[in-house]
Formats: structure tokens, C-alpha cells, sequence
């Protein structure tokens, strides 16, 4: 690897949303490290007045606890508004509890809205690693309600 | 009255809202869909609820999750504001079945107005002037010479199937007619594959001049006089004044009379709008009644000083009207522009994108509805209105001056908007003389300066 | 009327100034110190000259380059709004003599108006009421009984050569003025070396009312009805509101023709305020005359529709004025606070600052007077003060009210400010019922709430 | 490795948005890292709206060209408001031109103010580089007048 080299990669890496290069070859070791990265505005802002929003969708790849693991940990999310039950009965044991291994397809909860039962099915398999709702707690629009480890 | 009222809106109509609600110590819910999670209206409320993703037929037209919000979140009433749900019979029905007030008038008279050929013919049963014309199709070029003779020349030939002015012939005399209902007929044909045209008298520079109504649940009405919305770019209004430029207050009494005549004809509560387009001898006619509030109401409110929201809210609430028509004036004259993300000189296409600056103006007679704010995204899922600058003076030259004076001080960068288009109409001297017309934008404000 | 008016000042009034200039066509010019390069006042006039160095007597109050500068840019008239230059006799004359309008009343006025006494002698003289009281110092225990028995109980008895509370006595009868008069020359001659005292006629628990003028140069005059100013904090106002909650038909007609009758006595022209006591009984007391526009003017004109500036404006270029005493009414309510970047939880300690989020309330009825942007610093070298918030409504309670939805819309960061003690003011109970005088704040708001 | 090397691979650096650079082969190991610099948000408002504002005094150390050389280069500005010029009388020589030298307390121009002629004088001793403003020309306070190049 010659200066030029490296220039051209300094270049590079400047170009690109990539935060940090490390190379490692039998006879050289390289490491680049971008000044701070996003827009520093933004995060200030969101830190302010404004509730975060929970960002789209239904399955969510978890990136807050992803280091440790190997595994993937994504989100199921509320697809609607309503309340949350674990049970599909008041007297019924709950769908899921934490440590269950989970089929894509299997129902979790219910939520109810307008006076209609809807099961929530999971659309992964994997385990069940946390329960983020209380039972007949209201959810909104893509509020997280478990946290599930993919089967790899 | 209301403890919790949910609106069922965004921008700035869901912050003005909000801001009726607390006036009266009502608490407030929000809803918003993923892309408006940022959005004043969910800082502003008391209780946000996330209702779906961006695109509105997901989160602002979701009927279960937003009726689900109000049921879980205890509010006892919604309000629709304006587009979205507002006009939707079905949402009415709805909120009814699940015991919420809409806040807004009955099912039954929102469906009536709704379907236009329905509408004017209540009206003119109601005795309410319409555009005269043949009642269906005509068969045969002498029966649209009788009715011709009948409504009296120019008279516009439309086809009755389709719109946006295929098939459209003017004639101003018989010998014209009978030359261009051929050729209306084809064109109707080739567009809509049918031939079948009706007659209707054309209104030449014609204004569009509405009527605001305030009906309370015991059938007690008054009228708030007239806003002037000749001001139009392909049927969206830019500027509204009130009141007219050329109103009389004889013409101001009849139109006002003839508006809750047709109003009260229909069972109509709460707040609606009849518009009528007036002619230049002034006879005018109804075109159709909004049954909803409306993104220019703050005309009236500046000068009449009545509260059009507040008593939207008390009549839902089932108050009676305090007021009596005796009670109601217009002072002053109050101007309002629309200012929207849009390239005026680029065609007025949509300029979405980040604010980087913005100082929206005040001082004395200006009022300002905005949802925008310093770093806020204007996304291209929604409406491209962010911001309506109201100005009042106690004459229309000087609000014109007033309004010019603001629009000049607001500043916004990052993203293109109208704010320049608006400065030219307001230095325009037909427009300081207050000669409009619904084509006055686009066919002699556009043309003469070739945006 | 004047082709460019100097602004000789800054902040909110300057800006509002040039808004009134603006709407009537006038060119402006804006001064400015450096530490102002990037305030709104520099931006939104049409000229803008660096004066001196921040500290307000090398640039506000520097008169040679403030005047050199309005004869190099062609300024044919000056406004000194209020504070700074605004009540320098000497400084209007300057103007004079170098060929500037100055836009306020003459220097002979302004001088008079200036010496406290001499003003109050000059109302006396006019037949205006005057806190009644000895002439000057009083000899022996007799003579003072004497007077105290003309003037009526309770009196109060003051150091001739000092203020601040030396030497203050109140006594509510002979007995206890008998008692009060030793200690009290004791008292002010050990504070100011003499021992001379006066007695005045004690005003319990007084109003500030003040009457706004307008008097033009043919000695025409006309009163804009009071306001009421009783909220303040070591004598400096905090929220004002027009009308008076205790005022009649014929109280506000008496005291309008008293202020009246003593701003003619003195050659008064230009828009001016009387201020004076109001007892609880109903009697009023000249206090003294501000001979400039004032920071609370906003609430007089959002009841009256009167836009103070431009009537300075033109009465300075010689118009008559163009309405007459019955033209003018009180319509509604009008409330004024004033923000300021002061810590209410620190004894109100000035907080300077960079404020980096600036979301101004608005809607229906609000208006904003306001200096400040996202990004602004609000230095240590001027008054704390940057935003009016104005609030109108038909009624004093939903005046209050959207007055409090503005405040809590009202989203400042970076510095402490007084919206949070404002807040506190509306639902304060006796202030809703409009039970207020001069010391409400300070005897009773904050001791309550031990701030 | 070389000098000219790293010189090279630093002014690579300094113009990329990289913060962070390490280096290791056989022979050499370079770590090299970014102070953070300026607040890009501070740089952005001021290129905004406003006027920029001349800054404070009578004297100014001018920044912009002083790489170049070795002599310290001040500005004088207007110490009032008023009309330049630049001759004590309309039939008189100027007080001074480009490449006269100055000394401390050497009247430079007058600025009249309210109808009084005001000497200006230099403050400093040096060479004239630069006359700013234009004989009659009106000036505000803090105004550049001259640039002149001090003595060592």
C-alpha cells in the first residue's frame, strides 16, 4: 500500500455515509475514523420537546442490544390502534410468555379496536425475549410490543 | 361541553383546533402518522397517538385506528377540520355509532350536499338561485335553442359525462349554438364515449363569493357576510378577502338570506359555506355548500371578531347560538394568503424539503396559522400549505399594504414557496382596484407575467 | 409625508416602527450598535448604519453619529420610539435644528412634561387632579395636622430630599402623624442629610390607569380610552390589558377629558399617555406624562383598531387628525405580557443568552411583538425585554385564556424567561377577578408563591 | 516514510471529513487525528441573511492576508459616522496615498460630522497598502478606511 493509496481511500471514505475503515493485510494495518457522523442538529432536536416517534412497519431490526449477540433481535410492532390483550380470554392462559420459541404465524396477542378481536401474529420465528406491553394497556400505531430473537 | 375532543386533522387547521379546545379548557388528542411524528400539532395537543405510516389512506383517512384512538383515549368528541375525513357522510356515521360527537352537521345532510346535482336541487326548491339550465341532457338542437331562449344567452354547453373542459362550447347567440353543438357532441363522444351534452347559462367574469353560516341545533342561524375567493389557480384559492371588494349591503343581505334559506332547507348544523358565483350585475347563484370549516374562515373571524372554531365546538355541544344577526358587523377589511411549498415560477410544483430558516412576521393586524418551524420537513406525502398570513386594517388598502409589508418580512429558506407570487398580486392594479374574477390568475395574472 | 424616517433605536419597537413605516410607503433606516449587526431591525429595514460599540451610551445615545447618520442617508424625520432618546428634550431640539422631524412633541414640551414637579404643578394649574398634599416641606407638628386635615387620612409622610423608602411614614390619623413626624426628619436626616419632610395624601392600594392620547398640531385631541398597568414589579410593568376591569362609561369619559384638557394646557402634539392613580373609591390623580409611544400601546390598538405608530406618523408630517372622539370605541379585550430573559425562580436575575429553539404562538386574536429568532443572543448591554405577546378576545376571561394557550404554545430555549411566571399571573384568582393594584405583585403574587 | 510523506498524507486528511487516520507496516506506525474544528452550524448562519457586522474598535489585525508576509497588516476604521474625505480642503493634495509611509498620530483623512471637520490620525506607523472608500463618500461607524501594513 503506497501514500497514494491511502489518499485515495481517505477520499473515499470522506464520500460515503461509512463512519470508520479498518484493514489489516500481512503488512499493513490501516484505520480511518470520520469525525462525527449525522447531522448533529437533528439529534439535538429530537432530543427536545418532541416525543421520538417509533420509526415504520411491523418488524423492526433492533439496533440498541445487536453488539453482544450473535443473534438478530428485531421488533414486533402494533399494526393498529387498540388495546392489547395477551390472552385470547379473560380466563385464558396468555398466547406467548418470555423464553417461548415462536413459529412465523403463530398468534401472539390480541389487539382489540372497535369492538374486534385481532390476533397478531408473528412474522417471524424466533424467541421471545421480552414483552414490552401490559395486558389491556392501549397501543398505538407501531408501538413496539416484543422483542424477538431470530432464529438464524 | 366537551372534556376531550380528538382531531382528526394535521397542519396548521389541527393546531388551530387545539387552540379553540384550550381556550374553552378542553383537553385535546392528536393523531399523526409516522411521517408527522415531529409535527406542532402532537407537540401542541395534550395526547398524541400514532394512527399509521405516512401515506394518509394509512393514518389520516384510517377510520379504525383513529375511532379506536378516540374510544381508547376517552375523548368524546372529533373534529374533522377540513379535507381528510370532513366531508365523509360514512365518518359521521360513524363517530355516531360509537357514540363520539363529529363536530360537524348530521350524516344525512353532509351525503345531501355532497352529491352536487342533489344539492342544487334542493336549493332551488329552496327557493336558492341557481345556474339555470336544461335539468338532463338535450336530445335535439331545437329543444337547446327553446332552452337556450329560455335561460337567456351566452349559454355553455357541457358534456354530461365527463369534465375539465372537453366537449365545453360557449355561444352567445342561436345562430353560435346551433354551429357548436356538433362538434360538443363529438368531442363528448371521443372523451367520454357519450355523445349526450346539457345546456347551463355561462357566467361571464364571474367571482366566487361565499356565504359563512353558523346554524345551531334548534334551527337558529345567522350569516358572517361574504369572503371573496376569486383568486384561483386551477380551482385552488390562493387569496381571500373579506369583505368583497364590491359588496353592497343590500347584496350582502339577500345573498346572506338566500344562504341559510338553503341552509336551514337542508336540517344544516354547525359551521358551512354556501358558495355562490356572482356575475358582474350582480345576480349570483349557488354552486355549492362546504360542510366543514374552511382554510379561509380567519378572514371572517378577523373582521367580524367571532370565533368560528369556538362555536363550532359549542354547537356540537348542543349550546345554542349566542348571537343574534343584529349582533354581527364586519369591520375593517382582512386579506389572506396562502402560502404554500411550491415553485411559482416553475409552475407551482411542490417543493418539499427541510426549512432552514423561518421568521414568520407580526406585529400590529397580523395573524399567522402555520405548522412550520425553524428545521421542520415539509414531506411530500401531504397538502403543500404550511403557513396562511392574515392581514387586517380598517381599510382594504391598507391591509393590502399590510400584508405586503409582512409577506416581505417572513422569512423562509430552504425550500421554494409562493410568498414572491403573492407580493406581485398584491402590487397588481387590478387587483389593488379590486377588479377579480375566478380567471383572474390564470388568464390574465399568468399570462401577463409568463410564470 | 416623509419619503424616510431614521428608527433611533432598537428591538421590538423598532421593528414595529418600521411596519407602520413600511404600510405607509416610508422609507427606512435602522442604526445599530455592533453588538446588534444580526439583530431584525437591521434586516427588515431598507438602510441599516453601524453607530458605535455595543454599550448603549457610545451608540443608541450617540447622538452626533445618529444624527450625522440621518442627514448622510436622507432621513427627513427621526423616531425615537421609547426609552433612550425618546424623552431628551435636548435631543429633539438637535433634530430641530439640523432640519429632522423629530416625531414626538416639541422639546419645550417634552422638557416641561420632564420635571416631575413642574409637570405636576403645570395639571394642577389645567384643573387636572393631583395627589393632593403640602407644597413644600412642613415646619412644626401644627402646620402638618393642618394640612393632613385639609388633604383627609391617611397621609404619607416623605423626605423632601430622598426616595426609596426612607423616611416614609403613613399615618391614618392626627394621633398617629403626631407620632410618625420625629422619627421620620430623624430617619431622612440620616439618610440624606435633611431633615425637611412633606405629606401627600396616601393612595391605598392604587391602580396604575393611564389614558392614551392623540393630539395633532392643530390642537385637536382625542383619547384612545385607559389601560390598566397595575402589574408590576419594582415599578416596572409585566402585563397590561386594555380596558380597565373597573372601569365605567363615565369614569373612563372624565379621566379622558382630564388627561385631555392637561395635555393641551402644555402645547401637548403627537401621541402621548397620562398616567394616573386610581383609588378604590373612583378617584383618579395625575401621576405624570409620558411624552412618547409606550411599550404597551399594542393592547390599546388591538380594542380600538387605531394603529398608534402610523397616527405618529402622520400627525409629525402635519395631518390633522382624521377621526373624532365618538369615532372611537373599546371593542373586546386586550392583555399584554412581556417576556423577558429573566430567571422568575432567581429573583428575576437577567439571564443573557443564545436562544436556540424560537416558536412564536399565533392563531386567532394573537399578536406578537418580537425581536428574537432561532439563533439570536440576547446580550447584557440592553433591557432584558424581547417579545410582546398580545392576546384579544371579545371577553376579559377568554382574552385570559387564550392568552395562557399562547404562552404554552410559546417555545423559547437556551434562556430562562418569564412565560412560566406569567402563567402563574392568569390563574392567580384574584387577578381573574380582576382585583388588582399596584403592589399586587410584589405584596401579595410573590410572597404567595415565595418566588 | 518520508517527511514530505506525512505533510502530504496531512493535508489529504485536513481536507477530508475524516477524523482519524492509523497507520501500521512493518517499519512505520503514524497516528494522526482531527481537533474538532468549528461548528459547521455557527459558519452556516452567518453566510445567512445579515449583513456581516465590521468588528469593534479602530484597529484591526486583518486576518485574510496575513500568510503571505511577514509584516502585520492593521485596518483603520471609522471611529464615527460621517462623510470621508480625503484632502482637508476640496483644492487641497490628499493627506496621504497608496505606499506613503505614516507615523503614529499623522492625520489620514477627515470625517465630517454634524458640520465639524474631524482629523482622523493614524494610530499606528506604517505604509498605506489600501484606500477603501472614496473621497465624499459617507461612512458608518467601524467602517474600514485604510489598510496599512505596520512596521516591524
Amino acid at each position: 500500500m503506497n501514500l497514494d493509496e491511502i489518499k485515495e481511500l481517505l477520499q473515499a471514505l470522506s464520500a460515503s455515509d461509512v463512519a470508520e475503515l479498518e484493514l489489516e493485510t500481512d503488512k499493513v494495518r490501516l484505520h480511518l475514523k470520520k469525525a462525527v457522523v449525522f447531522a448533529p442538529q437533528e439529534s439535538q432536536r429530537n432530543e427536545g420537546t418532541f416525543p421520538r416517534p417509533l420509526v415504520t412497519g411491523q418488524v423492526l431490526p433492533l439496533e440498541v442490544s445487536a453488539a453482544p449477540s450473535e443473534q438478530e433481535t428485531v421488533i414486533i410492532a402494533a399494526p393498529m390502534v387498540g388495546t392489547f390483550y395477551r390472552a385470547p380470554a379473560p380466563d385464558a392462559p396468555p398466547y406467548v410468555e418470555v423464553g417461548d420459541s415462536i413459529e412465523e404465524g403463530q398468534p401472539l396477542c390480541i389487539i382489540e379496536a372497535m369492538k374486534l378481536m385481532n390476533e397478531i401474529e408473528a412474522d417471524v420465528a424466533g424467541i421471545i425475549k421480552e414483552i414490552l406491553v401490559e395486558n389491556e394497556q392501549p397501543v398505538e400505531y407501531g408501538q413496539p410490543l416484543f422483542i424477538v430473537e431470530k432464529l438464524a | 361541553m366537551f372534556r376531550k375532543v380528538l382531531i382528526a386533522n394535521r397542519g396548521e387547521i389541527a393546531l388551530r383546533i387545539i387552540r379553540a379546545c384550550h381556550e374553552l379548557d378542553i383537553r385535546t388528542v392528536a393523531i399523526y402518522s409516522e411521517a408527522d411524528a415531529n409535527s406542532l400539532h402532537v407537540a401542541y395537543a395534550d395526547e398524541a397517538y400514532c394512527v399509521g405510516p405516512a401515506p394518509s389512506s394509512q393514518s389520516y383517512l384510517n377510520i379504525p385506528n383513529i375511532i379506536s384512538t378516540a374510544l381508547i383515549s376517552g375523548a368524546d368528541a372529533i373534529h374533522p377540520a377540513y379535507g381528510y375525513l370532513a366531508e365523509r357522510a360514512h365518518f359521521a356515521e360513524i363517530c355516531r355509532a360509537n357514540g363520539l360527537a363529529f363536530i360537524g352537521p348530521s350524516p344525512e345532510t353532509i351525503e345531501r350536499m355532497g352529491d352536487k346535482a342533489a344539492a342544487k336541487r334542493a336549493m332551488e326548491e329552496a327557493g336558492v338561485p341557481v345556474i339555470p339550465g336544461s335539468l338532463g341532457g338535450v336530445e335535439s338542437d331545437r329543444e337547446a335553442a327553446g332552452i337556450a331562449r329560455e335561460i337567456g344567452y351566452p349559454v355553455i354547453v357541457k358534456a354530461a359525462a365527463g369534465g375539465g373542459g372537453k366537449g365545453m362550447r360557449v355561444a352567445y347567440d342561436e345562430k353560435e349554438l346551433l354551429r357548436v353543438l356538433a362538434p360538443a357532441r363529438a368531442e363528448s363522444e371521443a372523451a367520454f364515449g357519450s355523445g349526450v351534452v346539457y345546456l347551463e347559462k355561462f357566467v361571464t367574469k364571474p367571482r366566487h363569493v361565499e356565504i359563512q353560516l353558523l346554524v345551531d341545533s334548534y334551527g337558529k342561524a345567522v350569516h358572517l357576510g361574504e369572503r371573496e375567493c376569486s383568486l384561483q389557480r386551477r380551482h385552488q384559492k390562493l387569496l381571500e378577502e373579506a369583505p368583497s371588494p364590491i359588496m353592497t349591503g343590500e347584496l350582502r343581505e339577500a345573498m346572506g338570506e338566500a344562504a341559510i334559506t338553503g341552509a336551514l332547507a337542508v336540517n344544516y348544523v354547525n359551521a358551512g359555506t354556501v358558495e355562490f358565483l356572482l356575475d358582474s350585475e350582480g345576480r349570483y347563484y349557488f354552486m355549492e355548500m362546504n360542510t366543514r370549516i374552511q382554510v379561509e374562515h380567519p378572514v371572517t373571524e378577523m373582521v367580524t371578531g367571532v370565533d368560528l372554531v369556538r362555536e363550532q365546538l359549542l354547537i356540537a355541544a348542543g349550546e345554542p347560538l349566542s348571537c343574534n344577526q343584529e349582533d354581527i358587523s364586519m369591520t375593517g377589511h382582512a386579506i389572506e394568503c396562502r402560502i404554500t411549498a411550491e415553485d411559482p415560477y416553475r409552475k407551482f410544483l411542490p417543493c418539499p424539503g427541510r426549512i432552514k430558516t423561518y421568521r414568520p412576521p407580526g406585529g400590529p393586524g397580523i395573524r399567522v396559522d402555520s405548522a412550520a418551524y425553524e428545521g421542520w420537513d415539509v414531506t411530500s406525502y401531504y397538502d403543500s400549505m404550511f403557513a396562511k398570513v392574515i392581514a387586517w386594517a380598517p381599510t382594504r388598502d391598507r391591509a393590502i399594504n399590510r400584508m405586503r409589508a409582512a409577506l416581505r418580512e417572513f422569512t423562509i429558506d430552504g425550500i421554494a414557496h409562493t410568498i414572491p407570487f403573492h407580493l406581485e398580486i398584491l402590487d397588481d392594479p387590478f387587483f389593488r382596484r379590486g377588479e377579480l374574477s375566478t380567471d383572474f390568475i390564470e388568464t390574465r395574472f399568468l399570462a401577463k407575467n409568463a410564470l
